[in-house]
Order: C-alpha cells, then structure tokens, then sequence
C-alpha cells in the first residue's frame, strides 16, 4: 500500500495527536466514565490505522517493526498478569483488588452514590486499564500493520 | 514457613496458577525467544513441567474426595456467586492430567520434529497458550469462562493447523477449522446468554441448581450439545477433524487429541451436571442420543478409515471411532442412571469411557507421533509410496506395533481395559450395542495390520535406502507414551480404581458438585 | 437435484430458524429481566468493594477480571497467530 | 408481543448470518456471515441487561434512578474483542487461500486429494 495524496497526510498528521489524547484519555478515566482500556486503546489503535493508510505501510514499516509491536504487547500482557499475581501475594488470591481502602496510589473508596469523580480511585483497575490498554495500542496495530504488510508484498511481485 | 505449609499454600492456589503459569510463560516466551533458541526450547518445557507437577498435585488431592473451589477476587464465597470461581472435582482433575501430559510429550517431540522450520517463537508461544486453554476450559466452574478459553484453544489450535502456510491443504484446514469452532462457540455463547436471560446465573452450579427444563432450557441443551459435539468431531458434525487432524504438524495434532476431548468434557459437563437437576426428564433421551451418536460415529469412522490412502488421514477417521466408544459408554451410563436396577452397569459403563477418553489420548496419539515420525524420515505421508521402513526405523517400528494393537482393543494393551468395560456394560443395555462396539473394533485392527504392512513390510525401496532412526527427543516422546500405554495396559485396575471410578462418581453424583458452591441444595444422588 | 451436503444444510438452518423464532418469542418481555439478584448485588458493592464508579468496568477488571485476562489473552494469541501466518517461509 | 421486537431482531440477525455461512460459496461472503451472527449474539446479550427505564451503571454525574445490567454489557465488551481476533485469523487464512488458489470461490478450492 503506497502513501496517499499530501492533503490527507497533512490533516491526519494533524488529526493524529487529538485521537491519541482523546485515547489515553478514555483509557486514564476507564474506572470513571464510560471506556476503559480495551476502548481507549482501540482508539489510539484506529488513530494509528489512519496514518498507516494515509502514509502508505512501507513508509511505516520504515520506522515501527512489528517485532518491537509484538514486545511491547508482550510486556502490557505481562504487565496485567503481574498485577492479578500481586494480588495473590500482596492481598489473598488471584485477582484480588488489593490497593482498594489502603488510601494509597489510587486506593481511595469513593462513598456510597456518590457521583464525584475521583481519580484516585478504583485500586488495581485503572492499573489494569494502563497495562490493557498498552496491550490492545500494540496487538491492533500489529495485526493491522501485518496484514497491510502482506498484501503490500503481493503487490509488490505482480 | 516451612515445606508443608507451602505444600498447602500450592494446593491452595493450585487451580488459579495451573491457568496462570502457562499463560505467562506464552507471554514472556517471545521475549526469551530473542536470546537463543535452546534457551526458549528449555523454557517452555519447563512451564509446562511445573505446571505438570501442580497439576499432579492438585489431582492427588482431588482423587482423596475433595473437591477444590477456587474464587478469583476474593476468599469468602457469597451467594448469589457474582465472581468467577474454578471448580474441580475428579472429572476435571482427570481431563486435566491428560492435557498436560499431552502438551508436555508434544513439547518434548517438537525440539528435533520442528528444528528446520521458521517462526518457531510463535509456535511454542501457541502452543502455551492453547495449553492454558485446554486447562481452563476444564478447570472452570463458569460458563461464560469456559466459553473464553473454548476461544483461546481453537483460535490458537487453528493457526497451529495452518503453521505450513506454503502448503495449501494446510491453510484450507486450518480455515475450515477456525470457521466451524467458531459458529459453534457463536452458538455455545447464545445458550448462555439463555441462561443468563432466565437464571441471572452465569455460574454453572447456579445455573443447575436453578434449572426448570423450560422450552429455552431445551433450545440451550440442543445447542450446547451440537455445538460441542461438533467441537468434538462426532459424526454428523466431522468433516472438519480429518483435515484438520491430517494436514497439522504431528506434534499439533497430538495435542488436538487433547482439544477435542476437552469439548467431549463440555458435553459430559452440561449433560450430567447442569441439566442433572431436569435429568429426571432428560436423561434417557439425551442418554440414547448419545448413545446413537456414539455408535454411527464409531461405524462411520471406521468406514472412512479403510478407504483412506493417507496415513494421517486414516489415523484421524480411526480417532473419530475411538469418539465413538467414549460416547458410547457414558450415553449408556446416562441411560440407565436412574434406574436402581441398573446402577453397577452405569457405573461400569461411565468407568469405560471414562477411561476410553485416557486410552485414546494415548493411543492414537502414539500412532499420529509415529506417522510424524515417518514423515519426518521420509518426508511422504501417502501409504502407497511408503513401504519397508521396518528395516532403517526399528524403535518407530515398535512404536507403531505397541499404539496398533492398543489402538483397537487387543489384550495386553490399555485399549483392551476400558473397551472390555464398554462391551461388557452396553451388551446388558442391548446385546445390539456391544456388538456394533466389537465389529468396529475388529475392523479397526484390519485397517492399521494394512497399514503396518504397507508402511513398514515388504521389500526395501530405493529411495528409503538412505533413511535414518528419527532424533532421540521424538524417540524419547514416542517412548514415553508407549511406556505409559504398557504399564496402564498391564495394571488397569490402578488407574480404574484410583482415577477412572471417583471421576464416574463425580459425573453421576452431580449434587456434590452443586453443594459446593450452594449448600441449600438438595436434588442429586 | 440438490446434494447430500445441500439436503443437510437446509435441513439445519431450518431447524435453527424454527428454535430462533420461537425462542424469541418465548423470551420475557423485553426491558423486565425476570431475575436480577446477581446485577443488583454489583450495582449496590461496586463502589465499596471496587472502588471503581464505572460498575462496567469493575465487573470487567475485579468481578470477572479472569475473564478479561482471557480476552487479552486471546488478542495476543491472534496477534501472534497473524504473525505467524504472514511470517517468512524457508524454501 | 410487540415489545419483543429486540429478540426478534436478534433471530433475524443471526438468521441472515447462518444463512450466509451456509449457503454462500464466496470466502469473504462466509466470513461477514460469521460477524453477522456474532453482532446478533451480542445484540441479545445487551437487550438481556436492559430495564425498563434504565440508565448507564455508572456512577459518574449519574442523574439517579435504577440503573441496566452490568454484566451483560462486560460480558459483550469480551466477547466483541474475541470477534476482532476471530475475524483478524480468519482474514489472514483467506489471503493466503487466495494466494494458493486464485479464487475465493469455495467450490474451486480444494483439490483431488480427498
């Protein structure tokens, strides 16, 4: 797949940095409002979709490897089960929320009804969110950024 | 803390790591792969060695009469259940054993049988990950859990089926399998979301203690039970399991014995435990289907298998009769469940295939690692082109001798023990039965004697002149395998005594299985 | 004239369609869910037990937080399976 | 009975779906059907949390009042991101059927060797 035209580029490179904002900002406040991590990430994922199709995937391939893609979601994977493992050393068991009522990072319990919105809440869930979100940014983009890799090779011979 | 406490503080957490350590050994694998290829190698057989140990941990206990419950999230379980909670009881302490052996022998025989090929990294890192689903299909005590790990295990086993992409046949199986896994799994979610609608219960011993045999209820068990089957590879439902099973890497198919028999426990679970309250209504009719699913597969199977001019090919229609006997003997344990007159035969009846889902994990497998062991050797699977191996490949030669008459059920032999138990129980149900059993077992051993004849007889061709004893690791596997077939097959009243019948008692007293998670109820035996 | 393969499958998509139907007719009304105790129970705990405002995403990282670690798990395997499907073969 | 329309448009959904699955012949066509079942399976888990009513189960500047299920709407989020990786393998398996076969029909593909 080669670029597109300059007015494209030029307004999803401008476009670009709002969606990725827009993304962590959905996944930071998933415990809040509506979104989390698989949410925001497909966000900023589809940001990333966007500029591969506008710059073309060689241009891409240039300068993200899936490799290093496919490390970093290893490591968001690696990431959100460490946290559950905490959970066992720290707390009880597997997948305990053990940072929730300890009045440290983000363990604050907000009170009963209540509808402020407190960031410092929710224990290991915006914890996950970050390291879920790290894994989806990474996998999406993988796949997409492969596939359009592959069939760029296709066209490539022909 | 010393040792006994940490014995006790595993078996405590044993459930949740058995899924867990699998799982992060896929994930971190593709980091450790960067370094060397023996050091990844080592890795995964190691996760899996570990993860063998707590699983023999956890079954020794289980098998002692307790059952494990397991919550995630929190230590006291308050009702209604709104966490995930695993489960086990004998059943799946048992279907548990045979995946992890499975997987390990699998690793073991992929170190010299993979060696030449590309994307190595990603192939131990699926097969980990399929691993940790088989594990947690069959460890868990949620139905929209099992569902998740149903997903993980066939969109991994699927791309497992189509690893040689530069082989069409390959690419066509392995698609034709993610599509059929894939509506059934569409179909298995629908059923829960009906049980979801009427129970607000995604807990599979809520769901059974709540359960009113409504019409919904029937649509759900209609199409948990063709979903699974077909997951299965019973007989209506089968095209997918010879292409799947023929084209896969040896070491693949090896462990999608193991995947398929997982969605055979997903049959026995939601017939025996989640419709055993309605059983009172169910039981004989969903009993005698399966019993007739059971007996077209075997003799279909079979049919197929004579036919065939592919070894593998004909290994996978002759695993498609062995799904047969495991129905065959648990349908007839169904039928005649509440029938007081009848309880030893049920019991022999579930022991039998209880015991037939082991031995055909073994069995067959051994013959799939051998014929992944010729085309190793040969490169060439079509058994009109094979021919007098029997004189360059001594130790497969045994191999394949040991897995063919354990294959179809002759005497010293494992398979002998637990079709014995099915011919013997179904021929009180109807003499009709057994002797469908014996005739496709007979014909069984017709088709591999041909098969050894054709492959491993006759005079020696030009082109083998050169072939070799395979690389000890696959030898070393093979070995394993046949060894555990000689000593189960030597000692069968061992396994049936300590594994195969508190696993039949977990399926019949299905009441145990609810009374641990709510213990107001009162219905099963 | 229609094949084996032809017979079953009309066969079983009319079989489907007659369950389908009549289930959805079957079902209860829509917008009264006959049960509710397992829903309820998250909506009242969440904040306390969670500390998450969002009960979505409290059941979906604390309640039933295996199951999306089964989920991330499965986008891993599928990146890793498209990884491996597009990877370079050796001729 | 009216009221029932949501499930019905969920039969109806998974309905075209299989329908395509079935008796389609081209690959791509067979894949759609596949989402198409999948969305009609999610649309019934949603419509199975709704209340009369209701309003999101989220605490945040909510305006009061009962509140839908939750679980059915984390129980879909699961099972759509299983979609995606569903539908991402079964895209990539297409491309290289193409690559093998030169067609999507699936009458052509498939050879001799049966």
């Amino acid at each position: 797949m080669s670029g597109m035209s300059k007015i494209v580029k030029t307004i999803s490179g401008i476009a670009f940095p709002f969606i990725t904002i827009y993304g962590l900002y959905v996944i930071s406040h998933g415990h809040l409002t509506p979104g989390g991590g698989f949410q925001g990430g497909a966000i900023v994922a589809s940001g990333c979709a966007m500029v591969l199709v506008s710059y073309g995937s060689i241009w891409i391939m240039d300068r993200v490897k899936e490799k290093n893609l496919s490390i970093l979601e290893s490591l968001g994977a690696v990431c959100f089960i460490l946290l559950a493992l905490l959970g066992l050393g720290f707390g009880t068991v597997f997948f305990n929320n053990f940072l929730v009522g300890t009045n440290s990072l983000f363990g604050v319990v907000p009170a009963v009804g209540s509808g402020l919105a407190d960031i410092n809440t929710g224990g290991v869930i915006p914890l996950m969110n970050f390291a879920v979100g790290l894994k989806v940014i990474a996998g999406l983009f993988g796949i997409v950024l492969v596939m359009a890799y592959a069939i760029r090779t296709k066209e490539g011979k022909k | 803390m010393n040792v006994a406490d940490l014995i006790d503080l595993l078996l405590q957490h044993s459930p949740a790591l058995i899924v867990a350590i699998p799982l992060l050994g896929a994930f971190i694998t593709p980091l450790i792969s960067r370094l060397n290829d023996k050091v990844r190698n080592v890795f995964v057989i190691l996760t899996l060695g570990l993860t063998a140990s707590l699983v023999f941990l956890l079954a020794s206990d289980v098998f002692s009469g307790n059952i494990h419950t397991y919550i995630f999230g929190s230590q006291d379980l308050a009702l209604p259940v709104v966490r995930i909670l695993f489960e086990v009881d004998a059943m799946s302490a048992f279907m548990v054993i045979i995946s992890v052996i499975l997987s390990l022998i699998a690793v073991i025989y992929s170190w010299s049988f993979m060696k030449e090929n590309t994307g190595l990294d990603k192939y131990y890192t699926l097969i980990l990950l399929m691993t940790a689903g088989m594990l947690g299909m069959e460890l868990t005590g949620d139905l929209f859990n099992f569902f998740v790990f149903l997903e993980i295990t066939s969109i991994s086993s699927a791309a497992l089926v189509a690893f040689w992409t530069n082989k069409a046949k390959s690419v066509e199986a392995g698609f034709k399998y993610i599509v059929i896994s894939t509506i059934g799994a569409l179909f298995i979610l629908f059923s829960i979301a009906l049980f979801y609608g009427q129970y607000n219960a995604l807990n599979m011993a809520m769901i059974a203690s709540a359960i009113q045999y409504t019409f919904l209820d029937k649509i759900a068990l209609v199409l948990l039970i063709a979903a699974l089957a077909m997951k299965a590879g019973v007989v209506p439902m089968h095209m997918w399991l010879p292409d799947a099973y023929g084209k896969a890497p040896s070491s693949i198919t090896f462990i999608l014995v193991g995947a398929t028999q997982a969605s055979l426990y997903g049959v026995f679970r939601v017939c025996f435990t989640i419709y055993g309250g309605a059983i009172n209504l169910s039981s004989i009719s969903v009993g005698w289907i399966l019993v007739i699913m059971g007996i077209i597969t075997m003799l279909l199977g079979v049919a197929m298998a004579i036919i065939q001019t592919d070894f593998k090919r004909l290994i996978a229609f002759g695993a498609v009769a062995e799904i047969g006997y495991m129905l065959l003997g648990i349908g007839t344990g169904l039928v005649v469940m509440l029938n007081p007159e009848m309880t030893a035969t049920g019991l022999a009846a579930m022991k039998g295939g209880i015991f037939h889902i082991m031995n055909d994990a073994l069995d067959v497998g051994l013959l799939f690692l051998v014929a992944g062991a010729i085309y190793y050797a040969t490169k060439e699977t079509s058994l009109n082109k094979l021919g007098g191996l029997a004189r360059n490949m001594k130790y497969t030669t045994v191999f394949f001798i040991i897995g063919l008459l354990a294959v179809s059920g002759m005497p010293p032999m494992n398979g002998f023990a637990s079709k014995l138990l099915i011919y013997e129980s179904t021929y009180h149900l109807n003499p009709i039965l057994s002797i469908f059993a014996i005739l496709s077992s007979i014909m069984l051993l017709a088709v591999f004697v041909k098969v050894f004849h054709s492959a491993f007889l006759g005079p020696a061709l030009p082109k083998f002149e050169n072939v070799k004893e395979v690389p000890k690791s696959m030898l070393i596997a093979m070995g394993a395998i046949a060894t555990i077939i000689i000593i189960f097959g030597l000692f069968p009243e061992l396994i049936v005594n300590n594994i195969v019948e508190p696993a039949a008692n977990a399926l019949i007293n299905y009441g145990d299985y609810i009374r641990e998670v709510i213990p107001s109820f009162t219905g099963g035996a | 004239m229609m094949s084996r393969r032809d017979i079953t499958a009309v066969l079983s998509f009319s079989i489907v369609t007659i369950f389908l139907i009549f289930g959805a007719l079957m079902m209860h009304p829509f917008g009264t869910p006959d049960e509710t105790g397992m829903d309820d129970n998250i909506i009242t705990n969440a904040q306390t037990e969670t500390g998450a405002n969002n009960a979505v995403t409290s059941v979906v990282f604390d309640y039933r937080g295996f199951d999306t670690l089964g989920e991330a798990t499965i986008l891993f395997t599928a990146v890793a399976a498209v990884i491996m499907v597009f990877r370079r073969m050796k001729k | 009975m009216i009221f029932n329309i949501p499930f019905i448009a969920v039969a109806a959904l998974i309905l075209i779906g299989l329908y395509a699955v079935i008796f389609k012949r081209n690959l791509i066509k067979m894949v759609i059907g596949i989402t198409l079942i999948e969305s009609g399976v999610n649309l019934f888990l949603i419509t199975l949390g709704y209340r009369e009513g209701s309003i999101a189960p989220i605490y945040t500047s909510s305006p009061g009042g009962i509140m839908a299920l939750p679980v059915p709407q984390a129980l879909t989020l699961t099972s759509i991101v299983i979609g995606v990786a569903v539908l991402a393998l079964m895209l990539s398996l297409v491309i290289h059927i193409y690559r093998h076969y030169g067609t999507l029909d699936a009458r052509k593909i498939g050879g001799p060797e049966e």
